[in-house]
């Protein structure tokens, strides 16, 4: 291993690439697969429907499913984006005031342990049916385990590095900026992959109360039209956006954490 | 095949701030004055001047009643067992925590508390820590940001003493990437560039396998002997206490305090084959007499090592 | 002067079954009356009652009399200002080749149900027609009628409009026999429209306008169906168009059945409202009647003429 | 020392928080008069509770029973899974995607399947559940049986220990206290999911209540079904954190 | 002040099984037959005889043709810088992994595969690597159990030889309880307890403190004297190495062979004196010699240590 010796930076792209198209091959593989055995054991489609009949049902009418998944994802990245941010703060709070943490944190844990579903009414006429609705289902489901994790990842930080850090005459603020919140980045990023998937999780059920537009409404159409193609075709985009978001959270951690859980 | 490492020239450049001074030459003050006679006049005390250094952590108590003196110039090691409280001694020393009531430390001459020692001693903890996320060169300089020098400045300062550490062409390679003997570099650049009179450096070759340890001991005496400045070493073993010092303290198990304290009388620049010369052996027959009971001490404690 | 902003909240899902408001809007009927109207769906876990009682939603397009006379119950302020359904919008269906005969055929069978309604409809036809409702063994029926038509089940609810016609093109309309609440003396209007007491009180000339613009749009989509179906399909494209239209023409049957060829299109009879009270007090849903003069309010249609009601 | 209840100040301070928030959440609702449909105050729901309390320990004990068993489930599928492939290394190649792929897809966008093909009886919400819990107890369960020292996979064989042996000896213990964590945040997913698969379509169960409730325009009935969700959501984390801390002594 | 520990009167008990013979009197060769004749017969090659061991893992070769011959009773100590293939050597001979073809293996007599040392010689890695759920005794008595041993019994015995290893009382306590002192003779106590002709520890006092590590040795010495088992020892340290064996291997840095073949005839018992006997030291300076250059080669290289 010789320093500088630094492979070529297509190389990552092209493995990128390769790992894609193999994905896309599986995937073509195990949907003709699904195809030929709902065909040849006769599955009724109110059961398991043909993956052409659910691809068909997309391409027949796209825009509803365009335009839902991109409303989705909107929701779904703002309540992400502040659940991320207000649960990075809070642990920084938390872990700089143990008072408030002792105060607050079990209200935390106990807003946590509500269904919001059941607030649906609530919902709407706190916020109506705006995005900021969905947005903030999303945030309430996405910043707990941020904060959870934000305050671990302090916690753990090496208590000797600390007092290194103290010698050079690092303030508190110092401290924070250089060595504790970079240390709790990895543990963080554990919270922000699972927040990815619960966000999504609360823009849908968001979509619940009410809404014209976004894959969660699609989802409900084809449940309570006891259309079972329709169902297919909402999960198949939510795998999409799932899918999707998970890989932008998780490049986004191989790229910031490359140092791993080193240390 | 004897020096292990290229020496590129390279100079301390001391920044003026809170009480520095330019570095004096070699001090080996001989027989440094032992007495310890508070009547005396502050000037005479050396650098740093402790005495009746006591510590308690709940029930244990890990210092109790240390006193010791070290001049300008000095590199003084400290041999005990595990758990004495030498690394309780130095995190004092760097201002981390305050002794007891009734302990008294002096720095160049002035009564102070452990606080204001903060930022003004060079302090190496007995691992690297080295922080993951940042290169070899910007671990380097970790020290010099805090104090607010810019980061392109220190940067460049870090680049020139690479080759002299043995890290010419590693700047930009991460720690994970290193062996552990370029990473205990890494942390004593980084010590060396948080330029302080007192360098505290709390067994640096403690997690490094015996070999590369001597050779790591050999190129800090060239470091050292290039660039004096006074050092306080702790270490177990004692043929680097011995191989390294102008001085070795003995520490008593714990409660710690001075049990010993050595003048080392070897020639120096000290060869490698310094540990198999007759008076070497002498001086390590006496430490080594004086630690055997301390260490049967700690030997059979739960916890201890 | 710019038009008043307002919402409309449904009972459900986008759907022809309320192709009329859609119709409406789309022919800009409600911004002629001054009115910036906006239709929000319902949902499985939200209630029409409440986000027009809280002044979340300005109209409601709610669940039925159940609900309001429930929502009265709790103190809700809302008023009822017109009544869609004019005759129980669900049957009860079973297999024509079946045991199932007669409604007195139903007991020791498992009968599934909604229990937001339907079931007080089942207990009261049930007892109307001499069959104590505890030898039924009644279920709540789930959002599928996959179990019925893989015969787990005996008899299913299902509105006329929805689960009907899955049922039917599942297993064919001629396999089927329906039994009809009207039969057995029960009626049950549903699918009522509220306001709040506020809004009624403050802006009786919104309600006006907003029920002129929605019988208006009402009698387009009767007359143009298709177009009917389209304005709803252009807001849940996903639909199965021929569910829609027949759901069209089967809430035509369902709006304008009863006293409406006379009273108009959303009158309100307060005969068949009492026969429903009175079936709510039975079955305990409510505790004491309601003021029915405060939740019934037939002015805001009275206001329009006649002519322009009627279907 | 006496055998008396001594909370430590963290919990002193915790149950401090609470009652500050019931306080201010009385206030407010009594306060401002707020209707039942907007917030009703704690006094009245926990009243609510205590009238309803036949109901809702019914419909708590049934959810309870949902989410147990699917939660059993779940657990067992993440643990054999992770443990097929550790035994069976060739296997995680297929495992690992089909898994991911499958919990790409939010929880509740499988109910309207699962309702589908499983009915609105208990068995929809084990599946549910065990959808929900199986996938985080399988990536827990995975990372703690991957996390084992490779050295002490050696040790093992050196003593001619088999891959039985070393599963049961080594592994699994080693996993333990990540699966232990994992099981523990899948506690009050189970409860959840349980009431949100209900809400969709049950004979019984806290979400039905809810359901209900909200149709027959009862709020304070609503809340109280809440209270008793976050009760046994509560109760049934403390149970499995107790177990925890039993079973994973040493951390 | 001399002696370390309590000696508990205990005795190995050699269960037969496949192979393993009853302790033999202390062997000591006198001048190991250093000469590798591949015609001579088989029955004076000693208890282990390897030659030409080859290990490549890709790109990196770990040892190139390391050839040995281990005398029954003998303590055969192995130095080498870190990196040099000692720990591959051990999991070879442990069975753990096959060398490359070439090589040739030949244990009590016969000519044998890696594989089929698996479960016969008792292997003490480089950490302790106990099991932090079990406590003292079930981790001593762990290699037992995977033999099938019944545990009311292994515990017993185990019971038995708490006192020899200085854990007297200490057999309810977790891991976590322990000094790092104790964890290692916990590993120990579990090397001895898996009864085999064969012991290869792996640098086992390595994770010590100087001083504990000294301890260790001698309480090591003490141990084997009254149980003689044929010992194979890596180590980094000259001293230890020296110590505690009756010759010494001195790997090359990677790819590994032995360099250098060291008889130690000092006396035993050996007194801790001996590490200052101008014998001892003469030995130490062949060794040092040997071993620099060695050293120096894997000093730089990034990742080695
Ligand atoms: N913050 C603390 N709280 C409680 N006890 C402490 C604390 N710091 C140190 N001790 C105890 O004080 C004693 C001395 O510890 P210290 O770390 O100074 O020993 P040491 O000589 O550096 O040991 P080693 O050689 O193992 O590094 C030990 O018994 C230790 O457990
Ligand atoms: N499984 C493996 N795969 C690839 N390389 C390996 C493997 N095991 C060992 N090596 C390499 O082989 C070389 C020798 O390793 P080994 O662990 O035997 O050295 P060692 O002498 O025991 O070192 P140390 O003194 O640090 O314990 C090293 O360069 C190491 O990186
Ligand atoms: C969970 C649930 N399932 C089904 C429906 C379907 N539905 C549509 S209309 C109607 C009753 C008659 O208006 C019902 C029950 C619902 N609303 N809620
Ligand atoms: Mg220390
Ligand atoms: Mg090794």
């Amino acid at each position: 291993m010789r320093p500088g010796a630094t492979p070529s930076p297509l190389a990552p792209l092209a493995g990128v690439l390769l790992r894609g198209a193999r994905g896309l091959a599986i995937l073509l593989a195990v949907l003709v697969a699904a195809e030929g055995l709902i065909v040849l054991f006769g599955v009724k489609p109110w059961y398991v429907p043909r993956p052409s009949l659910v691809i068909g049902a997309i391409l027949a009418t796209p825009e509803p499913y365009v335009q839902g998944f991109l409303r989705t994802l909107t929701e779904t990245l703002m309540g992400f984006v502040s659940g991320a941010l207000f649960g990075i703060a809070t642990g920084v709070v938390f872990f700089r005031a143990k008072v408030l943490k002792e105060l607050i944190f079990p209200i935390f844990v106990v807003s946590q342990t509500i269904p919001v579903i059941a607030f649906g009414a609530l919902v709407v006429l706190w916020f109506g049916n705006t995005l900021i609705a969905k947005a903030a289902i999303s945030f309430y489901l996405t910043f707990f385990p941020v904060t959870v994790n934000t305050l671990l990842g302090l916690e753990s930080v090496d208590p000797r590095q600390e007092a290194l850090l103290r010698s050079f005459g690092a303030g508190r603020f110092q401290l924070l900026r250089r060595l504790q919140l970079p240390a709790a980045l990895p543990q963080i990023f554990v919270a922000l992959r699972l927040a990815s998937a619960l966000s999504l999780v609360g823009a849908i059920v968001g979509e619940w109360f009410g809404d014209t537009v976004g894959l969660g409404v699609l989802l409900l159409q084809g449940m309570y039209n006891e259309n079972v193609v329709a169902i297919w075709a909402a999960i198949a985009m939510c795998a999409l956006l799932g899918t999707g978001f998970y890989a932008v959270v998780a490049a986004a951690e191989r790229a910031l954490v490359f140092w791993g859980a080193e240390q | 095949m004897t020096t292990a490492l290229p020496h590129a020239p390279w100079r301390l450049h001391y920044t003026k701030r809170k009480g520095a001074r330019l570095p004096v030459a070699p001090a080996h003050p001989g027989a440094a004055s032992l007495a310890r006679d508070d009547a005396a006049p502050a000037a005479t005390r050396g650098l740093l001047d402790l005495s009746g250094l006591t510590k308690t952590f709940g029930a244990v108590t890990a210092l109790d009643g240390f006193s010791a003196t070290v001049e300008e110039g000095e590199f003084v090691t400290v041999v005990g067992p595990s758990g004495c409280g030498k690394s309780t001694l130095f995190n004092i020393v760097a201002g981390l925590e305050e002794p007891d009531p009734g302990s008294a430390m002096r720095f160049e001459g002035k009564s102070v508390h452990a606080a204001d020692l903060l930022g003004r001693v060079s302090f190496m903890p007995q691992r690297d820590l080295l922080l993951p996320w940042r290169t070899v060169i910007d671990n380097a300089i970790l020290a010099m940001e805090v104090e607010g020098t810019p980061r392109r400045e220190a940067r460049a300062q870090a680049e020139k003493m690479l080759p002299e550490f043995g890290l010419a062409g590693f700047g930009q390679q991460y720690p994970h990437q290193l062996s552990g003997g370029m990473r205990q570099r890494v942390a004593l650049m980084r010590t060396f560039l948080f330029k302080r009179d007192l360098m505290l450096l709390d067994e640096p070759f403690g997690a490094l396998d015996a070999l590369t340890r001597t050779m790591m001991q050999r190129w800090l005496l060239d470091v050292w002997q290039k660039n004096r400045r006074t050092i306080l070493f702790i270490t177990h073993d004692v043929d680097e206490a011995l191989f390294l010092g102008d001085r070795v303290l003995v520490m008593s198990a714990r409660p710690g305090k001075v049990k010993l304290e050595q003048k080392v009388d070897l020639p120096r620049p000290r060869p490698a084959e310094i540990v198999i010369s007759p008076e070497f052996i002498r001086l390590k027959r006496t430490l080594l007499e004086a630690i055997e009971e301390e260490a049967m001490k700690s030997f059979l404690a739960p916890g201890a090592a | 002067a710019d038009p008043v902003p307002a919402t409309l909240r449904l009972k459900w899902l986008p759907q022809a079954q309320f192709a009329g408001f859609y119709v409406a809007v789309a022919k800009g009927y409600y911004k002629a009356e001054g009115i910036d109207l906006t239709i929000n769906p319902g949902g499985p876990n939200i209630l029409a009652e409440n986000l027009v009682a809280t002044g979340a939603d300005t109209f409601g397009l709610s669940g039925g009399l159940d609900s309001v006379f429930a929502a009265r119950d709790k103190g809700l302020p809302v008023v009822c200002v017109g009544i869609s359904h004019q005759l129980t919008p669900f049957v009860f269906v079973v297999r024509a080749d079946g045991p199932i005969k007669s409604i007195q055929d139903f007991k020791g069978k498992k009968v599934t149900t909604w229990f937001t309604g339907a079931n007080h409809v089942l207990k009261a036809m049930l007892t109307k027609q001499g069959l104590d409702p505890a030898l039924v063994d009644i279920q709540p029926q789930q959002v599928s009628v996959t179990p019925f038509v893989d015969g787990q089940i005996d008899v299913i609810t299902a509105t006329r409009y929805n689960e009907f016609y899955t049922i039917k093109t599942r297993m064919g309309e001629e396999k089927l026999r329906t039994f009809v609440a009207e039969d057995s003396g029960v009626t049950f209007p549903r699918d009522t429209l509220i306001v709040s007491e506020t809004t009624a009180k403050e802006k009786p000339e919104l309600v006006k306008g907003f029920l002129r613009a929605s019988i208006k749009g009402w009698k387009d989509a009767f007359a143009d169906p298709k177009g009917a179906v389209d304005a709803v399909m252009k807001v849940a494209p996903t639909l199965d168009r021929a569910h829609q239209e027949f759901m069209l023409t089967e809430v035509q049957k369902l709006m304008t059945a009863g006293k409406v060829k006379e009273d108009g299109l959303f009158w309100i009879d307060m005969d068949a409202v009492k026969i429903t009270q009175q079936l709510f007090l039975d079955a305990k849903v409510i505790a004491k009647p309601v003021d029915l003069d405060a939740t019934f309010n037939r002015s805001f249609l009275e206001a329009i003429p006649l002519a322009d009601r009627r279907p | 020392m006496s055998a008396r209840f001594h909370p430590s100040r963290a919990t002193q301070r915790g149950i401090l928080g609470m009652v500050l928030l019931v306080a201010v959440w009385e206030g407010v609702a009594r306060g401002f008069a707020l209707p039942a449909y907007t917030l009703p105050s704690v006094s009245a729901i926990l009243g609510s509770i205590w009238d309803h309390r036949q109901v809702l320990f019914a419909a708590g004990a049934y959810t309870f029973a949902e989410a147990v068993v699917g939660y059993v489930l779940g657990a067992l599928i993440g643990i054999v899974l992770a443990v097929v492939i550790t035994l069976v290394p060739m296997t995680r190649n297929a495992i690992v995607p089909v898994a991911t792929s499958i919990n790409s897809v939010p929880v509740v966008a499988w109910s309207p399947l699962i309702l589908l093909w499983f009915g609105i009886g208990m068995p929809s919400k084990f599946v549910m559940v065990a959808l929900a819990v199986s996938f985080t107890v399988f990536v827990s369960a995975l990372a703690g049986l991957d996390r084992v020292d490779r050295r002490s996979v050696d040790l093992m064989r050196s003593f001619g220990a088999g891959r039985l042996a070393i599963l049961f000896r080594l592994r699994l213990p080693t996993a333990l206290p990540l699966i232990a964590a994992g099981l523990r945040v899948s506690t009050v997913r189970a409860i959840i999911v349980a009431i949100v698969t209900e809400m969709l379509g049950a004979y019984d169960g806290l979400g039905w209540v809810i359901y209900q409730a909200v149709l027959q325009v009862d709020f304070v009935k609503v809340w109280s079904a809440i209270f008793v969700a976050s009760a046994a959501s509560l109760l049934f984390f403390g149970l499995v954190g107790f177990a925890e801390k039993r079973l994973v002594f040493w951390k």
